[in-house]
């Protein structure tokens, strides 16, 4: 069976499911990974990527030409999580250098990248590649592209919904967002229950007073460039 | 000196221990701490990653909110805050382009020089005869594995306070309870971080090595300052069991909770029965006797 | 004087090893620049007497620039720390006589830095046209008549200034 | 005065932007100017001869060129004034070309600044002087600072030319990092065996003066009239008696306090010691901070031994003054260790590396030491912490080189191709061991270099491996060493036995130093810097200064020998005249007015300034003012804006000719 015919299988057997999560989610709407859909959107987005050059709008919004970068390999050679990547955070930058930018920006490497700034300390140019990792998730998001590692996102955006909400990680609703997001809903059955045991998770939100300002913050900074 | 205090939004839930701990710790101690009225989100890893203006502006709220309180100095037990604020603030303050955009979107200006300090730096600022002096017990039967994780010593540039590849601050603390310490190579690696729930097989891969490393090299119990290293380190040990059956259990413990035992506390106090872990002090006196 | 049209006068003081070469290269790049900047050479950016400076904008320069080798490779190993330390007693004693400080610009400019020579002039231009003419001096003459014994006895004004603007159209 | 102006259109190169014709009408009308004129060419023959017979028919004292840059042709167009007659330094160029019609594209504007400069340069010439150059004699002696393999060579050819030479050399021996290496790619002969012959050479020549042990304390004096004070350290061996038997080092009882430098610190030295049997000259040195002589009093097996009563306890530092004309730095380079540093220093340190803790991590001379036959472990390779064979062995390239985070930028040359014969060395040595090697690019250019990588890839079954170390760990006695593949794009663990890095070659310690004792510029590593990166690499900026080997940047042998030899030439090339002739744009101090302040003499980098006493008619002197030695001073002026009472002039840039040319601004 081809890919292509996998998905659609997949999203008929969860469409049901999927439609009630776009209902519930308040960030973005689900995207539907039917036929019409994916052309839609490769055609309105990833066409136009080379309109604009990333590898400029990442050294803008990082303070760092990516041409610092001379292709070493130390980042990913001490990098973490290297093994889970599909490519070495090195050949993200190589991407962004020569201009392949839809493959950079579609791979999973950026959003398994966890920040822990291994390759940035150890940079012989010193490149801040963590840095520049979050940017190029910034514009991934952006431009809508497809993220493999979907979960990630998901959960980073019912992170971010927990603190939009009440200015402060709320848990279990991030929990209990991130499941509907992924519906995902054995994962943390270990872990879940204990902390409520232990006292550790409070079944109500811990609701700052100035809400108000923390909406206009994400409002203000939501607006795309 | 008085310090306002941000614990930051998981002392308040999933690492309450380590907020109890401290503040139980820093009271003996006698210091003395101003939490930040309405504190907010620092921002940590979910907004840096997708978007980082609006991380850059949840940091430097809590920022303005301690100027505004007049608070010239904070300490942020959380890594991870503590790496978010210290960096937003060398962010707005190299680039003034992201200080115009920061400070507009808050509508203030940043005047003073907010310093904010980690955990380690408190305890190394307000001296550690302070710690040996009010010591109760010699925790002599401890061997102690620091881990330091990722946020708290890098990028060395900006944290500037000790090496980012072979720190000693905190050895140099836990020592001062009477501990030992060992020397291990996973000090700095990183445990998964964020990815505790999205990807919780990567976090229990990289917790695993860092827990058999230490084992390896001697040490009975790792020592940390971040609750979201403690979370992977300590909670995943479950999943890590599942995973690794001969997998046998490690007691991670916040380095408040150390200094605690040190000043006589009991576990309960400390918040240490709250861990997934086991731990008791006088166990590990009973299992060395046993040993020797 | 109207203001439109008006171009700022600039002297560039450039030490002969690192920036006059630098300007060479410009020139050999072909990069482009204003030609408000006119440049006396000097060998080393270690003599150039304050004095000049003060006598550029006496004789009319709106602005002035001094550029010299980077630190550590001036020709003559340390001619270069001698001006940076006089030209920073000098900068407030300008400001102090009521001539703005970014009138007088420094930077240092090597031998393989064409391009940088070219950006240089370029801000430095611009500087000076966002600060417009710079008349203290002028004003001053008119008020005190000064005696500068050292003045050429005779300059005259090009001919074709009144004239250029037919031979344009 | 009457002054020819001549403007040239380059082609139209000038022309094309530069209204010429109108510049030559408008300078026309100067005053003071004489005859002016426009040519396509003005450095071509009819153009200097159009400058010629304009100075004879217009009877010129002075001309002005409105050309290329003066570094271009000033030099074309002063020999022509002379031909005609005038004083070479009567000659001034406006840049119109460089300075004008290239960075312009607005004919007007280009042709108003093209007159512009032209006026300054009138007005300058209206004021300059007729100079004449400047005649200094020579002392024909040469120092050589430095005893490596490129000092050796400079003081071998010029020795061999008939020149005195002293040679100085801080350590006991002559010999440098070149004694301490095995073998040398890319033929993989004997380091010592080539080098030993040469060093004998140096000591047996009698034109040649070897000072070990010794060091350049001061530096007076000028191109080819140098005074040099040298401090001999005391040996505490009387020189004349020795005979290098060797006695006092077999029974020397102090074994094991000190670490023995010339191994790298892989084996201990006695406290009177050679630092190799084949050491020139073969004296040995007691080394007071071990010996038990310098801390009790006490002992004295040395002087019981000695039969020729060569101990001498109490021997001190000696002071040696030579008058040389030139001089040739050879003081090489050392390898930056990967050591945590301390805060102000310019390197960091390799803390992913260990900060040097592991014992098995070694350097590249650390590696030659012990690969080499004379090495502390004979030439068979085994680890320093427990002596075992490694079975497998990584090497990591460019550790500190091309680092900027470290403080480096620069790629140190030489690790390429030391590390393809090290790990080449290896797998000769033990045939059953894997040799894996870290690289990001392979500079192999060289004759027969890139052959010998390849050799040791596809004979020698070198692993090399694109990337860069992240992290070393030690685990159960094993090196675990993390790196990435980046051509195949896979992370990569090996667990080595053993890890020698490619450190990177930084200056020697003490060179910036003894760059200011000389008076030469150095780059901000620390490196001698060249007087022209092209075309004069083996001189200094300060004449009579040259430069050899790794001083000024990383070299390998072939290139060190070569420079020592240009450096040896340039030295015999200034011996070749009796006096030496200088360009005479040098200061002057107007006595009659100078306060004697002597800040000048403070701010002077060459150390040209001197008091001189002025005397009355009777002899009795009744002022000091500062004297300014023409041989000394290179004319850059620093002293003219430094003096208060303006009473220093530099010849051909005086005030008045600035201020003339400020003027016609």
């Amino acid at each position: 069976m081809s890919r292509k015919a996998d998905e659609i299988m997949a999203a008929d057997t969860l469409k049901d499911a999927k439609k009630l999560q776009a209902s519930f989610i308040s960030t973005e709407p689900f995207q539907e990974s039917s036929k019409e859909k994916e052309k839609e959107k490769d055609n309105n987005k990833l066409f136009h990527i080379h309109e604009r050059n990333v590898s400029d709008e990442i050294s803008e919004r990082t303070f760092q030409d990516v041409s610092l970068c001379y292709q070493c390999g130390k980042c990913s050679a001490g990098c973490p999580v290297r093994y889970y990547m599909d490519i070495a955070p090195n050949k993200v930058v190589r991407f962004i250098q020569l201009g392949y930018y839809e493959e950079a920006l579609k791979s999973e490497t950026p959003w398994l990248c966890a920040g822990c700034l291994a390759c940035s300390v150890r940079c012989p140019k010193e490149f801040d590649l963590a840095k520049f990792m979050d940017a190029v998730r910034e514009i991934a998001i952006e431009k809508g592209v497809e993220i493999k590692q979907e979960n990630i996102l998901k959960f980073h955006k019912a992170f971010l919904d927990q603190i939009k909400n009440h200015g402060r990680s709320y848990e279990v609703g991030l929990v209990a967002e991130y499941k509907m997001k992924t519906l995902d809903l054995f994962q943390d059955v270990d872990s879940a229950p204990g902390m409520f045991l232990k006292g550790k998770l409070d079944l109500l939100p811990h609701n700052i007073k100035n809400r108000k300002e923390i909406k206009s913050i994400f409002k203000k900074t939501s607006g795309k460039k | 000196m008085k310090y306002g205090y941000f614990p930051g939004c998981s002392l308040t839930s999933s690492a309450k221990e380590y907020d109890i701990s401290l503040r139980k710790v820093i009271d003996k101690l006698g210091i003395s701490f101003d939490e930040i009225n309405d504190w907010s989100c620092c921002g940590a890893t979910s907004a840096h990653v997708t978007n980082h203006k609006l991380s850059t502006a949840l940091a430097m709220r809590n920022i303005m909110l301690a100027e505004q309180q007049g608070l010239d100095n904070i300490i942020a037990p959380c890594a991870a805050c503590y790496n978010r604020l210290i960096i937003s603030q060398n962010e707005i303050g190299k680039h003034t382009g992201i200080r115009k955009e920061t400070e507009d979107l808050l509508s203030v200006k940043f005047k003073k020089d907010v310093k904010v300090f980690n955990i380690l730096e408190l305890f190394l600022k307000s001296g550690l005869n302070k710690i040996i002096e009010n010591r109760k017990r010699e925790l002599s039967e401890l061997k102690a594995a620091c881990y330091y994780g990722c946020l708290l010593v890098r990028p060395a540039a900006i944290t500037k306070f000790d090496d980012a590849e072979e720190p000693e601050s905190m050895e140099k603390i836990v020592e001062a309870t009477g501990a030992d310490t060992v020397d291990w190579n996973y000090k700095t690696e990183c445990c998964g971080a964020a990815h505790s729930i999205a990807r919780r097989d990567i976090v229990v891969d990289l917790s695993k090595k860092i827990i058999d490393d230490a084992i390896t090299h001697g040490a009975n119990v790792m020592v940390v300052a971040c609750p979201m290293c403690h979370t992977n380190l300590d909670m995943r040990q479950r999943a890590m069991k599942r995973k690794y059956p001969d997998h046998k259990e490690f007691p991670v413990l916040y380095l408040t909770e150390l200094i605690g035992l040190s000043l006589g506390m009991d576990e309960k106090e400390l918040g240490i029965d709250l861990h997934y872990t086991n731990f008791k002090y006088a166990d590990t006196l009973l299992n060395n006797s046993a040993k020797g | 004087m109207d203001k439109q049209n008006w171009e700022p006068k600039i002297a560039a003081f450039v030490c002969n090893w690192c920036t006059y070469t630098g300007a060479d290269l410009a020139g050999t790049s072909r990069l482009k620049y204003p030609a408000n900047c006119k440049i006396i050479r000097v060998m080393c950016s270690g003599s150039i007497d304050p004095v000049f400076i003060l006598k550029a904008f006496e004789r009319g320069a709106d602005g002035v620039l001094v550029s010299g080798c980077h630190p550590n490779d001036c020709h003559y190993n340390a001619g270069n720390f001698h001006a940076r330390r006089r030209w920073d007693f000098f900068h407030e004693l300008l400001d102090f006589i009521g001539i703005e400080k970014g009138r007088l610009q420094f930077s240092w400019i090597s031998a393989s830095e064409g391009k940088k020579f070219a950006d240089v002039i370029t801000k430095v231009t611009e500087d000076i046209k966002a600060m417009g003419p710079f008349t203290a001096y002028k004003k001053m003459n008119s008020e005190f008549t000064i005696d500068f014994p050292e003045e050429p006895s005779e300059l005259p004004e090009p001919e074709f200034q009144e004239n250029s603007d037919k031979e344009t159209e | 005065m009457k002054i020819g102006v001549f403007i040239c259109h380059c082609g139209e190169n000038i022309s094309s932007t530069v209204d010429c014709p109108r510049v030559a009408d408008v300078c026309r009308t100067y005053t003071g100017v004489e005859y002016s004129v426009d040519y396509k060419y003005m450095c071509s023959d009819p153009g200097q001869n159009l400058i010629k017979d304009a100075i004879h028919k217009y009877n010129l004292d002075a001309i002005v060129v409105g050309s290329c840059s003066p570094h271009m042709h000033e030099r074309t167009f002063r020999n022509a004034a002379v031909s005609a007659g005038i004083n070479p330094f009567m000659v001034e160029i406006a840049n119109l070309r460089e300075h004008c019609s290239w960075v312009h594209d607005n004919i007007e504007a280009a042709t108003r600044k093209a007159i512009e400069l032209m006026r300054m340069a009138i007005e300058k010439v209206k004021r300059d002087k007729p100079l004449t150059k400047i005649k200094v004699p020579i002392t024909k002696r040469v120092l050589v600072i430095g005893g490596g393999i490129a000092g050796i060579q400079a003081a071998l050819d010029t020795a061999n030319a008939g020149y005195e030479v002293v040679l100085v050399e801080k350590e006991p021996s002559i010999g440098g990092h070149m004694s301490q290496l095995s073998e040398t790619f890319p033929t993989l002969d004997c380091s010592q065996c080539i080098l030993t012959p040469r060093m004998v050479e140096v000591h047996q020549h009698p034109k040649i003066k070897l000072m070990t042990y010794s060091e350049v304390e001061r530096v007076e004096g000028f191109i080819g009239n140098f005074k040099v004070t040298i401090k001999k350290k005391a040996r505490h061996i009387n020189e004349d008696k020795c005979s290098g038997c060797g006695m006092c080092i077999t029974k020397c009882p102090i074994k094991k306090k000190a670490y023995n430098s010339f191994e790298e610190d892989l084996a201990f030295r006695p406290a009177v010691y050679v630092p190799f049997p084949q050491a020139i000259p073969n004296i040995p040195v007691i080394d007071e901070t071990v010996c038990t002589y310098y801390k009790t009093g006490k002992c004295g097996m040395c002087v019981k031994v000695c039969d020729r009563e060569a101990i001498d306890f109490g021997q001190k530092d000696t002071i040696h003054v030579a008058d040389v004309g030139a001089i040739i730095v050879a003081t090489g380079f050392k390898l930056y260790n990967i050591d945590k540093k301390s805060a102000d220093s310019k390197y960091k340190g390799y803390g992913e590396y260990g900060y040097g803790k592991y014992r098995d991590v070694i350097d590249g001379l650390q590696f030659e030491r012990i690969a080499s036959a004379s090495g502390p472990t004979s030439g068979e390779i085994k680890r320093p912490s427990d002596g075992r064979v490694p079975k497998k062995i990584a090497f990591i390239q460019c550790v500190g080189s091309r680092d900027d985070s470290k403080g480096i930028s620069y790629c140190s040359k030489i690790c390429c191709m030391y590390t393809a014969k090290q790990a080449m060395l290896y797998r000769h040595k033990v045939h059953d061991g894997e040799a894996y090697i870290f690289y990001m690019d392979i500079r192999a250019g060289g004759k027969m270099y890139e052959e010998f990588v390849r050799r040791a890839i596809e004979e020698d079954k070198v692993k090399y491996i694109r990337g860069r170390v992240s992290r070393i760990y030690e685990e159960d006695g094993k090196y675990i060493v993390k790196g990435e593949d980046t051509l195949a794009g896979m992370p990569v663990e090996i667990d080595a036995d053993m890890v020698v890095l490619a450190t990177a070659m930084i200056p020697q310690d003490g060179a910036e130093s003894l760059a200011r004792t000389i008076g030469i510029p150095y780059d901000k590593y620390g490196f001698f810097n060249e007087a022209h990166p092209k075309l004069r690499p083996v001189e200094s900026t300060t004449a009579g200064v040259f430069l050899a080997g790794a001083c000024q940047s990383p070299k390998d042998i072939p290139e060190s020998v070569s420079m020592a030899s240009a450096a040896a030439s340039k030295a015999i090339i200034l011996f070749a005249n009796d006096t030496l002739e200088r360009e005479p744009v040098v200061a002057k101090v107007n006595e009659d007015i100078c306060a004697g302040c002597f800040y000048c003499m403070k701010v002077c980098p060459f150390g040209a300034v001197e008091v001189k006493d002025v005397k009355d008619i009777n002899g009795i002197v009744y002022k000091e003012v500062a004297y300014i030695n023409q041989g000394v001073c290179q004319g850059c002026g620093t002293c003219t804006a430094t003096c208060l009472s303006k009473s220093i002039e530099l010849a051909g840039f005086n005030n008045e000719e600035i201020f003339a040319e400020i003027a016609a601004l």
